[in-house]
């Protein structure tokens, strides 16, 4: 099987993470759209893994998903606090802060 | 400057990565259709033993409680279920005016079909003779058979909590996240507790756990392990005492309370066979799983432990847990969600973790891989 | 078969000891009573601070090797930026725990969870809590900001990354006065940090499909050999570098910079700007210089344009602030660029240029934040310009010495800030990057003119405002004279540390 | 030669002497006379040096040489020429006059304003020695641009009601200059032999630079001057500086400080550029010639007579600068006792106009009339001065002015004659000026109240007129000083002067 | 043709969801149907339903710290996995590595208890 195909696909997940970052306003849902990019890093590191024949990518993935979770954890975390003070969950009302 | 590490760059790169994921029974000789003719054979086996289990439960404890239990439908009332089946299809189907309406049809789905995914996985016998084929009394097997079971469990996970949500109401919302907080809560234990069978086993895959289990059963050397399963496999499928996502005195139904007809049969199914999917990998990984009992096991070198004599010692294993399911639904009342997260968060866990390292320590001091010298090792 | 990595404990000692001394303090945070655990915390971190650069001068210093399975290289570079990190933030750490009277830290919210005007947040305020998990928080940040450099392993690098930024994130949303703003602050950091850490992490992952291996020197063997995938290497690296170049807060990548330092406490606001600049140029440092040195050509022009946009566009937009955290935050963009002068030189010089301007740009940049958080209006912090108008009568020491700190900032010679623009634009122009000086020196005169609009309000505006200058304790007062004291030595003789970043300025390939 | 570190002592003592009286408790009552001691001190010292050095030696002498930053090539090297060692006297002669005249700007009011003004007064003096005296071109920057400092503070922090923009002005235009200079250091750096003592001016006099290189080198050094000398059209920051910094100030820089303009492009631009140098001639000689009608015109059109004094000034740096550029022996050595000579002039005027300023608390000319007979002293003095500026025969100035034209004329009669209109030009602005003040009748009000001159004011004015008079009529020993040190100047430019008859053809380089 | 060993399982899937798909059509098409608003209002015990359900109200922030809680143990638990696999390979360093990861993981969980955020109230 043609494993390039993956990474197209890990590629694409990663940009619409990217534009979900970008363009989506509600906290928990850019939250996510990192989430998709970093999962997306993490098909591309088994597929190079497989595509190398050693194990480093695997091993490098399980590593990430770590992080993926330390972030989300203290990411929550974040959110909840503002999402507490404000009853709100959208970026554009986190707006105490302009140019 | 002084070189230090005498690392070889690729030492990594010299680990071989299998390249196609070999199961550790041996499917070489299944053609597809054979497993498919197998899917079917455990998905009615499945059924089957549902509509078993909710007729045997009833009578069950209507016995504890000195009542007959269902007796009208067939002989000693085992048609019940199917006729309460039936019953539930021709209900009402009803769908609230605040309901996520792709949500809610789609939460019970998951949770219907997702819950016999699990019990692909789980050996039921040694290899038999189908069709001209040599072929295992599994359906498949992979390394990561028992990740797969959780991994399922997980995604399973949000079919109640998508339930709760997408229902729009405020006791379904509750139920939901209770139900999510509890099976989370229990899957951590759960999940430590199988590290000491895979310390012993070698693997995850459950044909491999099962053949590991040739001299001893792990219920014994792992006995703390077993009792964590049994706690945490009751709270995982939200069975009394721990049913507390439902809890009828405080919340309605639960996650369900919004659901009828086949959507609620759905989620009155999905529990059933997680009930037995989560007794099936008891067997497996700590009963010797279709392995027969010790006296019997013994008998002209393991004959009754062979062919299709598997099913038969696995159904018998996996239904006595079932029976423990009745038994304890039967005799204990509901605890509280404190006492429930409690026990889970500052009982079960804190001890799984000494427990492992327990494990890990008497292991490394096994002399067979000797961590600590290859004399053997004053305990044990 | 798998075979045990060796580790070298001796090389990474201080490492050791700054992640020992987090986790010490996450479990005494969890036992000491609320009334001990501000003096507690402050004496065990501050002691692991200083047990760590101890190691790190006694012992580390003697085993320099690549250790750790190849994936840490304790080398000159790394010591440098490992020391400087933490004699940056043993000052940043005195400057967070100023009291000013009370007995909490005075720049923390009494109780993170509390909902900001809540029934709770007061309860919290009459209990006199505290939120002294910043302790271990801090410590663990800067065993991050130690590690970064130090990797030699992109997965190392992105790991350490995100260890240093977690803290940070969560720092930053935890100051005690204008709590909506610190929030959102921690909030915007967090979700563009954690949006530029998958960048990062994706450009490694290319690298890996490149390579076949994160390992820098891996990479550095990979470059310049046809390995099949070789469509991947740039744009690897320019994710890789997107990453880091947010992290420092380089054009344009840089949007999340005032807007955090703004609402973050001030001393934190200080300690992120030093110390997080000083690690991520390091790991730049190491990621350009060692990993992808053969690619050279491709990645110079970029890292180039980079930092003149963000000295242009630092200074001018530097130029229409009013507020000085903000200032401040602008002039670090600008300040990005000026490093990245000093980093595009390559060779040693520019290596070696770097250290020294990030030494100079850490000791007075907490400081400077230092002084802001002293400076009072109605209780909460004045950071407006025209508040601290005329404060030169009023407090002539405070206004002299952030003066002399602007003065630093603007790179006016016998300042260490002189001494650091003129070893980067020497790097620069000693290998032909002679326009990127010329903006840099432009863009220096650019921002001199806000800093000195600044000294302007000090000495000579009027004094009719209720700004108050609260009395430091001794924590800042050590702050704020060290952070001086190394910026005027630093402008006056800064050989010996010339002479140190020279030396250390050998990577270990 | 001596052993004795004369400049370095020269240095030291009134920049120790600022920052003693910084240590002073606050309210330090004889702020005024401690500063005046430690400028007496030094000039004695710098008396006593000046008789080490041997004239008629157009080689540098007092060499000092310490390694400062080997890492960059900078040496802390010291060493004057007849140039420098004039315009070192220059300094530490109107520094005590300066601190005399400034008795009363500052009142003793219990705060720190007095021993600020005063500590600025010697740390500039420090400043104005060390940007002489040193011969490393690195140093020769750190100076250059570290003299803003004091300045900037002493015109911000001390003078008129718009003095903070007046500071900021001042400040940007020479920062800019100074930084664009900064990469020009850098540059000759590079171009130059290099090694740990590069920046040392022997090292870089006499380098085969050539081509654009060079060029833009010398642009770099030149454009800094002409904005400190200051040259039309980069002056118009003097105007406003002069008129709102105090008279002493602004005598300091007026008087002393723009001729590190003038005295830079002497030793920097014509020795270490001379081909660009010859290349920029005659758009140098254009601006100049420029300056000095320009600089007069405007002058005589101006109201405020601190402005007055100031386009006096920019008119006679056009002189200075015409005759450095003209690159005859003559020409140089007239702008060079020129650079002395404006000194005392220019110092007197400003001291003097002061004076009347203080009494009738306006700068408008208009405002003044019939003083002659309420203030007969210092209107008289104010005369002389006058005189002075416009070079009357038997003034200082005139030796040198004449001088200027002469040398020039020799290789540019064109300029030669344009610049002497100035002359004429600079009787009448001095001679309108004066009757406007001076004749009419008398102000009854005003003499009722108004003193003349006080002996105070008289110790101020009596050493300036007796060195109008001593370099009027015998400005032998001064040339003398300064004439072999032009011709060492011209050597390394390659110029000889032209012979009288012969058509003017002197390049040889 | 070789055994894909997942092939089966989404064999088993395809019955599941066909099963649960069918009789949720079965019950939706056979089941009766008469239409009351009432009865398809949110269900609050016969009381009149309150505005805000779902999204307005607050969730206690218990949920929230567990959900957090419980990403760090799995990824222990995910660490936790291979290490047991291959125990046996892995020798006396990974043996250290693991036991150190296992106690910097229960340090934070010491923490979260002591301070009381394992409470149920």
């Amino acid at each position: 099987m043609d494993l390039s195909a993956y990474i197209y696909l890990s590629t694409v997940l990663f940009t619409i993470g990217a534009l979900v970052v970008l363009l989506r306003r509600n906290t928990i849902i850019v939250f996510m759209g990192v989430e998709l990019m970093l999962n997306a890093c993490n098909l591309s590191l088994i597929t190079f893994a497989r595509m190398h024949g050693n194990l480093d990518g695997q091993v490098y993935a399980l590593f990430v998903m770590v992080v993926a979770a330390a972030e989300v954890v203290v990411g929550l975390a974040i959110i909840m606090s503002i999402y507490r003070a404000r009853r709100s969950a959208s970026v554009d009302d986190a707006n105490l802060l302009k140019l | 400057v002084t070189e230090l590490a005498a690392y070889s760059p690729t030492a990594l790169a010299a680990v071989p990565v299998p390249l196609s994921d070999l199961p550790v029974a041996d499917f070489s000789d299944t053609p597809w259709w054979l497993s498919l003719i197998k899917a079917v054979g455990i998905f009615v086996y499945l059924l089957l033993s549902v509509l078993v289990v909710i007729w045997f439960e009833r009578r069950l404890i209507g016995r504890m409680q000195q009542r007959p239990g269902p007796n009208r439908f067939g002989p000693i009332g085992i048609l019940q279920t199917l006729a309460d089946g039936l019953k539930l299809i021709m209900k009402e189907d009803v769908t609230p005016t605040n309901a996520d309406k792709v949500m809610f049809v789609l939460a019970p789905l998951m949770v219907g079909s997702l819950a016999f995914v699990s019990f692909g996985i789980i050996p039921m016998g040694g290899e038999v003779s189908m069709f001209g084929h040599t072929t295992p009394l599994q359906l498949t097997d992979t390394p990561v058979a028992t990740l797969l079971v959780l991994a399922v469990a997980g995604v399973a996970a949000y079919g109640f909590v998508l339930a709760g949500w997408s229902s729009g109401s405020t006791y379904p919302l509750l139920g939901g996240l209770r139900s999510t907080a509890q099976v989370i809560s229990y899957e951590i234990a759960m999940g430590l507790s199988l590290v000491a069978v895979f310390l012993y086993a070698g693997s995850m895959s459950t044909s491999q756990i099962v053949a590991a289990q040739d001299r001893w059963w792990f219920a014994f050397p792992l006995f703390f392990s077993f009792v964590v399963y049994v706690i945490t496999m009751v709270g995982e499928t939200n069975r009394l005492p721990f049913d507390l996502a439902e809890g009828e005195g405080e919340l309605g139904g639960g996650f369900h309370t919004e659901y009828s007809s086949m959507k609620f049969g759905m989620f009155f199914l999905g529990e059933y066979i997680n009930m037995f999917t989560v007794a099936g990998l008891a067997t497996t990984l700590f009963l010797g799983g279709y392995h027969a009992p010790w006296p019997i096991g013994a008998i002209n070198d393991g004959m009754f432990s062979e062919g299709w004599w598997g099913i038969l010692w696995f159904t018998l294993k996996m239904w006595s847990f079932i029976f423990f399911y009745v038994w304890l639904r039967g005799s204990l009342p509901r605890v509280r969600y404190d006492q429930f997260m409690k026990l889970g968060w500052k009982v079960l866990i804190p001890l799984s973790l000494v427990w492992v390292v327990a494990v890990i320590l008497m292991r490394a001091a096994d002399p067979s891989i000797g961590y600590f010298g290859s004399g053997r090792w004053p305990v044990i | 078969m798998f075979q045990a990595p060796q580790i070298d404990y001796l090389a990474i000692l201080p490492l050791i000891i700054v992640f020992g001394g987090g986790l010490i303090g996450c479990l005494l945070e969890g036992f000491l009573r609320r009334e001990q655990r501000v003096s507690t915390q402050l004496w065990l971190s501050v002691a692991t601070l200083v047990a760590a650069l101890v190691a790190l001068v006694w012992v580390a210093r003697d085993n320099m090797g690549i250790t750790a399975a190849g994936s840490v290289t304790i080398d000159g570079p790394t010591l440098m930026i490992q020391g400087l990190i933490l004699s940056l933030s043993i000052i940043g750490l005195l400057a967070m725990s100023e009291r000013l009277g009370g007995s909490t830290p005075d720049a923390f919210t009494q109780a993170g969870v509390s909902v900001p005007g809540s029934f709770e947040e007061r309860e919290a305020v009459r209990l006199g809590g505290t939120t002294t998990e910043v302790y271990p928080l801090t410590l663990l940040a800067v065993g991050g900001m130690m590690l970064f450099p130090a990797a030699n392993d992109l997965l190392l690098m992105f790991i350490a990354l995100e260890i240093l930024s977690l803290p940070l994130y969560v720092l930053s949303g935890l100051a005690r006065r204008r709590r909506l703003l610190s929030q959102e602050a921690s909030l915007k950091y967090f979700l563009l940090g954690a949006f530029s850490s998958a960048f990062f992490l994706f450009g490694a992952v290319l690298l890996y499909g490149y390579a076949g291996s994160m390992r820098l020197d891996v990479i550095a063997d990979a470059i310049g050999t046809e390995t099949g995938m070789d469509g991947l290497l740039i744009p690897g690296m320019l994710l890789l570098a997107t990453g880091l170049l947010f992290k420092v807060g380089a054009v344009p990548f840089h949007n999340w910079t005032p807007d955090v330092y703004q609402g973050a406490p001030t001393p934190v606001t200080g300690f992120m700007a030093a110390c997080t600049k000083v690690a991520a140029f390091g790991a730049m440092l190491r990621l350009f210089y060692v990993g992808l040195e053969a690619a050279r050509l491709d990645w110079q022009p970029v890292l180039a344009v980079v930092a003149a946009a963000s000295m242009i566009v630092g200074a001018v937009l530097t130029i229409v602030q009013t507020d000085l955290k903000r200032i401040l935050a602008y002039s670090s963009i600008a300040h990005a660029g000026f490093i990245l002068t000093g980093l595009v030189a390559l060779e040693q010089v520019g290596a070696s240029s770097t250290m020294f301007y990030l030494a100079a740009y850490g000791f007075m940049t907490i400081p400077a934040f230092a002084l802001i958080a002293l400076v009072r209006s109605a209780g909460s912090e004045a950071t407006h310009i025209s508040q601290w108008s005329g404060l030169g009568r009023r407090a002539p020491w405070l206004a002299a010495a952030f003066s002399f700190l602007l003065l630093a900032f603007a790179g006016i010679p016998l300042t260490s800030g002189f001494t650091g623009k003129f070893a980067v634009f020497a790097a620069a122009v000693a290998n032909d990057y002679a326009w990127l000086a010329v903006i840099g020196v432009l863009a220096s005169a650019v921002t001199a003119y806000i800093y000195f609009k600044v000294i302007v309000t000090f000495y000579f505006g009027d004094t009719s405002n209720d700004t108050v200058v609260v009395t430091p304790s001794a924590l800042t007062t050590f702050a704020v004279v060290t952070g001086v004291l190394v910026t005027l030595g630093l402008g006056i003789v800064p050989a010996p540390v010339l002479d140190l970043a020279a030396s250390a300025a050998q990577f270990l390939r | 030669m001596t052993d004795v570190p004369w400049l370095t002592i020269l240095l030291a003592v009134p920049a120790l002497g600022a920052l003693a009286l910084v240590l002073m408790p606050r309210g330090f009552a004889k702020a005024r006379e401690f500063a005046l001691g430690v400028s007496l001190v030094t000039l004695v010292l710098a008396v006593v040096a000046a008789l080490q050095f041997s004239v008629g030696g157009g080689e540098l002498q007092l060499v000092e040489e310490y390694s400062w930053i080997p890492q960059f090539g900078v040496t802390f090297a010291l060493g004057i020429d007849g140039i420098a060692l004039s315009m070192i006297l220059l300094s530490v002669i109107l520094v005590p006059i300066c601190l005399i005249a400034a008795w009363d700007d500052v009142p003793a009011d219990g705060t720190r304003r007095l021993q600020g003004y005063v500590a600025w007064m010697l740390l500039l003096e420090a400043m104005m020695i060390g940007v002489f005296a040193a011969t490393d071109v690195f140093l020769f920057y750190v100076f250059f641009e570290a003299m803003l400092v004091p300045v900037y503070f002493l015109i911000g922090q001390y003078g008129g009601p718009d003095r903070a923009r007046a500071a900021t002005k001042f400040l940007l235009y020479s920062l800019l200059g100074g930084l664009i200079m900064l990469v020009a250091v850098i540059g000759l750096y590079t171009v130059g032999p290099g090694g740990t003592d590069g920046f040392l001016l022997s090292n870089l006099t006499g380098l085969e630079i050539g081509g654009v290189t060079e060029k833009l080198l010398f642009l770099g050094f030149f454009i800094a001057f002409a904005i400190k000398a200051p040259m039309f059209p980069v002056h118009t920051w003097l105007p406003h500086a002069a008129t709102e910094a105090r008279p002493a100030t602004a005598v300091l820089l007026v008087g002393v400080l723009d001729k590190v303009g003038t005295f830079g492009m002497l030793r920097f631009c014509l020795q270490m550029f001379p081909e660009a140098s010859q290349w920029a001639t005659p758009v140098v000689i254009v601006l100049a010639v420029t300056s000095i009608i320009y600089g007069a015109l405007l002058a005589i059109g101006q109201t405020d007579m601190m402005r007055l004094i100031a386009f006096t000034s920019i008119s006679h740096f056009g002189f200075i600068v015409l005759g450095i550029f003209a690159m005859t022996t003559v020409s140089q050595t007239g702008s060079t006792l020129y650079m002395v000579n404006h000194g005392f002039t220019t110092a007197a005027l400003f001291l003097i106009a002061g004076m009347l300023i203080a009494r009738r608390g306006s700068r408008t000319i208009a405002d003044y009339g019939g003083w002659q007979r309420v203030t007969p002293l210092i209107v008289g003095t104010l005369l002389i001065s006058g005189l002075s500026a416009l070079a009357l025969p038997g003034l200082n100035a005139f030796v040198s002015e004449f001088l200027v034209i002469v040398g020039t004329f020799q290789r540019y009669p064109a300029a030669a004659i344009i610049g002497a209109t100035g002359v004429i030009l600079a009787a009448l602005y001095i001679l309108l000026w004066w009757q406007k003040i001076a004749t009419g009748p008398k102000p009854e009000e005003i003499a009722r109240t108004t003193r003349d001159m006080t002996t105070r004011e008289k110790f101020v004015v009596a050493p300036l007129i007796a060195a109008f008079l001593f370099l009027g009529f015998y400005p032998k020993p001064v040339i003398d000083l300064l004439e072999p040190a032009v011709t060492t100047t011209l050597q390394h430019v390659g110029v000889t002067d032209p012979a009288p008859a012969v058509s003017a053809e002197g390049s040889e380089g | 043709m070789d055994y894909h060993p997942y092939l089966p399982l989404l064999f088993f899937f395809a019955l599941g969801l066909l099963f649960a798909g069918g009789s949720m059509g079965a019950g939706a098409v056979i089941g009766q149907k008469s239409y009351n608003r009432a009865k398809s209002e949110a269900y609050e015990c016969g009381i009149q339903p309150t505005p805000q359900a779902a999204e307005g109200g607050r969730i206690p922030i218990k949920f929230y710290l567990t959900a957090m809680l419980f990403i760090i143990f799995d990824v222990e638990v995910l660490f936790l996995y291979p290490f047991a696999v291959a125990f046996d390979q892995v020798g006396l360093f990974s043996l250290l590595a693991m036991l150190l990861f296992l106690f910097v993981v229960s340090v934070p969980f010491v923490y979260e208890w002591s301070r009381g955020g394992l409470e149920w109230d």
